[in-house]
């Protein structure tokens, strides 16, 4: 099957600047989650921007359900209504006092009348579960609710695709479980989710399939098998997860039977 | 230095707000002809005037010991030229006054007389003045300046509206002259030195910022200087 | 972190339009400018005082605080009133007081209907609006982008600060001038470098150019509006009744 | 023993808001480490600020070796020489130009000369192992090199208590085995280190002592028995550590001997 996103062997520099990496290649399939995993600084923010039409690549191509994409205003407008990109720092996209004016900005940039960007503002708020923030001003609300209200920003062009970069930095343990599950719901309803994350754990919780960076190089492949490569693991200075291991510890003495899943939480052991 | 809501009568208010309305119009085509050109400039200006207010609400140590803020119109005219610095400070008046209550609504025009456009206007020209002599020399001359310009402008606003009994407007000048000196005479002072501490500071941290403003020239000698 | 603007979120008032708002702050200040200050701003700073506490529930302590600035400087502005310059040297005014009194309580009056406003209706509600009054669109996109990065870097500034204090930076006047210098280039350095991110932010959301967004309607209510104009009613009255009396 | 550091039944509210916590007492141990543990939200930040003399408490005192510690002028510089408080975002406390005039802010404003000034530096940046990078400009730097400055730049004042807050938000695994070996070896030499995080796993892994802030209450122990308290960390809607809990089930089934330590990594496995 074809992917809803990809890029063909991806190069980019910044202006002046050595290339961050070269010929990268990544597919990401419809209606799963992706995980995109390794060390700061290695290049994720740049290689989801380039996936999401925020940068263009110095060679290769990213392609949308195979046809390149294009880079003129008109191209771009069409990518960015399928993908949208959510940043780290919710104040990087957060340009309005007001929630519900903030939200409407994506829509009313598509040009939809009134009453639609007024759907589209008040569903984008309901997926996240903060319509009760609409009144709020921006800057009296928390990090997690700021980093809700901007991805509320990007669902309301109604993306098919959600790109996020280290949706749970800053979050604490129950934010995070709170944002896990909101993404599952979006999942649910159709949304392909690629995230970046440098927790192992967090990804093996979630991900369907996942991508290590590490040294220029981009492994891709189902997260229940890349995520147990200890070797390429500490190639990619990341560090293993708990659950894999404790679930093969647990299989080697016979506590868990040979085919069952590795614990994702400690509250499944 | 703000005139508060209510202190002047309605005619001054009046006649101050339409005194200051050209040059906010001017200001105001100026920058619409800028982001036009160049939308990114649009952020960059709101970053700017979140600069000049957050500066505006410094506390700096004056040389008499108390402490007051700076108008920080001067820094504001040396980096965004005085247009945009007349723009800039009128909202941040307004927001000064709706946020702080620091100025009121009808005398908004005479603040940003005195603190949005003569203020920077005899900020930037003592700058360019003393340009040649170096660029902290130009900083200092063009923060001291603005800052007792701004405070010469609102005496005078002040005297006219209030003139002395006996000796009228020269009286009065002196009288709210020398009641406001004690403080904003050492503050416009304070207010030189802080900027030029700051912008010492940003020819190295942010030099390609400020060779872009114009004020640090492209060679970049003075970079290092 | 501002008390007026929280205040103003939190505002009873904040589901009435911003306009019925301005009508009636606005009313209550034309009566304070323009009414004999005596009687005249002292019954408008009681009607303004009542609305603003007893109605509009503004919280008393941050009126209060709020009106301490611009009071200090009424208040030293009309010292000069006491006092004439003339031929012969400085003498006691005739009338001095009075005088001072009358432009002291005036700026009273009028703060207070400020704060009424101001603590009622927030700025995100205000701005918008401000196209429809003939504004240019780009002047009050630039100022409600000032306004949110305004508390951005407000925040910033107030851990810089903080920081500084932490490593000594207030012991001596030369550290504090050491502070005040690295806090004024930080500030403006990271003011820079937040536009710049936002610019990344904004144009994956289609940014090219105009920061056009949907103003939520507020509806105008119309017992509110009809009582919008009450006060300044019963503040003229007041004063007309009381210049007979007195 | 007199702990080097205490708080006692301290209370504090932000100017015109509801108070963030009343009457919290602590003891920080000389010489060991404590983890701060709580959710985002709770007043970790403030109750670090408190300790640091950064926020005077509503109600209550802040003691240095049981001594009330003075709010004058001198009182607070007489702490601040003993305790350090290191902010989240290095970025808040980069304020120089370069990393070395950075770092000299503090020992400059101690008013001490020039060459010991010098001295200072040179300690602090060796001991954070950032000697190399004295001479960059902090604006070039990565997020952790940032880190490892703020840290240079509150070492370089010789505190006997370093206090972090979130030490570790935003580091990958690699930097976070780093800083933590930084850490250990100040703790050696005799540095007091106490640190808020959210993360049950790390505390677990790195302190000797633990405390944690839910629901206006602060609970303290030693880190081993509270980090394994579930209905505790539940309280506190934090995530249990999987290092217990793997502990526990292997003990359970024979595949640790009953009074071996708990695993502090799946390398540990």
């Amino acid at each position: 099957m074809t992917p809803i996103l990809s890029a063909r062997e991806v190069s980019f520099a910044y202006d002046g600047e050595p290339p961050v990496f070269g010929g990268l290649s990544l597919e990401v399939p419809e209606g799963r989650t992706l995980a995109l995993l390794g060390p700061n600084g290695v290049g994720k923010t740049t290689l989801l921007r380039l996936l999401t039409g925020g940068l263009r690549p110095s060679r290769g191509q990213v392609l949308w359900r195979g046809s390149p994409v294009s880079y003129s205003r008109r191209g771009l407008t069409e990518l960015r209504t399928r993908v949208q990109l959510v940043l780290q720092d919710p104040d990087d996209q957060l340009f309005s006092a007001s929630v519900v004016q903030d939200v409407s900005f994506g829509p009313l940039n598509l040009g939809l009348p009134a009453d639609r960007v007024r759907a589209r503002v008040a569903e984008a708020l309901a997926a996240m579960e903060i319509a009760d923030l609409a009144d709020r001003p921006t800057h009296l609300l928390s990090f997690g609710q700021r980093k809700r209200v901007a991805i509320a920003g990007a669902l309301a062009l109604r993306p098919a695709v959600l790109v996020l970069d280290e949706p749970t930095a800053g979050l604490d343990p129950a934010g995070v479980d709170a944002l896990l599950a909101t993404l599952a719901a979006l999942q649910a309803a159709g949304t392909t989710i690629v995230a970046s994350t440098h927790d192992v754990d967090l990804a093996h919780r979630w991900a369907d399939d996942a991508a290590i960076l590490a040294e220029g190089h981009l492994h891709t492949g189902r997260a229940a098998d890349l995520l147990t490569d200890e070797a390429l693991l500490r190639a990619a200075r990341l560090r293993p997860a708990w659950g894999p291991a404790v679930g093969r510890v647990l299989r080697r003495h016979g506590v868990l039977p040979p085919g069952a899943p590795d614990p994702r939480t400690p509250a499944d052991l | 230095m703000h005139i508060a809501e209510g202190y002047l009568p309605v005619s001054h208010a009046v006649a101050w707000s339409v005194a200051a309305a050209p040059f906010v119009v001017h200001g105001a085509t100026v920058l619409s002809r800028r982001v036009k050109d160049s939308p990114e400039d649009k952020l960059l200006l709101g970053a700017s005037g979140a600069f000049c207010f957050v500066l505006s609400a410094l506390k700096i140590p004056s040389v008499t010991g108390s402490c007051s803020h700076p108008t920080g119109t001067g820094l504001g005219a040396i980096l965004f030229r005085p247009p945009a610095m007349t723009v800039l400070g009128t909202i941040t008046l307004l927001f000064q006054a709706l946020l702080l209550a620091h100025g009121g609504l009808t005398t908004l025009g005479a603040n940003v007389f005195s603190m949005a456009v003569a203020g920077p206007w005899a900020g930037f020209g003592a700058y360019l003045l003393v340009r040649r002599l170096g660029l902290l020399p130009a900083v200092f001359a063009g923060a001291f300046v603005a800052d007792l310009t701004t405070y010469c402008v609102t005496t005078a606003q002040l005297a006219l509206a209030f003139p002395d009994a006996e000796s009228g407007f020269a009286g009065a000048l002196a009288k709210f002259g020398g009641i406001f000196a004690v403080t904003q005479i050492p503050l416009a002072i304070s207010e030189g030195l802080l900027t030029v501490l700051v912008v010492r500071l940003l020819r190295t941290s942010a030099a390609a910022d400020l060779t872009r403003l114009g004020v640090l020239r492209p060679d970049r000698t003075e970079a290092t200087a | 972190m501002l008390a007026i603007d929280a205040a103003a979120y939190r505002s009873p008032w904040r589901r009435h339009h911003p306009a019925a708002k301005a009508l009636l702050a606005g009313g209550l200040l034309g009566c304070a400018l323009v009414l004999p200050p005596w009687p005249g701003a002292v019954v408008t700073a009681l009607v303004a005082l009542a609305v603003a506490l007893c109605w509009a529930r503004v919280p008393a302590r941050t009126l209060l605080r709020a009106a301490r600035t611009p009071l200090g400087f009424a208040l030293t502005g009309s010292l000069t009133f006491l006092v004439t310059v003339g031929a012969d040297g400085i003498g006691w005014a005739d009338g001095g007081p009075r005088r001072a009194g009358e432009v002291v309580a005036r700026c009273g009056a009028a703060v207070l209907c400020q704060l009424l406003f101001a603590g009622t209706t927030p700025l995100a509600d205000t701005l918008p609006r401000l196209v429809r009054l003939g504004v240019p669109a780009t002047l009050v996109e630039v100022a409600a982008l000032i306004y949110r990065m305004l508390f951005v870097v407000l925040d910033t500034t107030r851990r810089i600060r903080d920081a500084q204090a932490g490593r000594l930076g207030a012991r001596s006047l030369q550290a504090t001038w050491r502070s005040l210098g690295g806090l004024g280039s930080a500030v403006f350095v990271r003011s820079f470098d937040r536009a710049r991110r936002l610019e990344i932010g904004l144009a994956g959301r289609g940014y090219t150019g105009a920061l056009t967004v949907a103003v939520e309607p507020i509806p105008l209510r119309t017992p509110f509006l009809l009582a919008a104009p009450l006060p300044a009613a019963l503040a003229v009255t007041a004063t007309l009744a009381l210049e007979r009396l007195l």
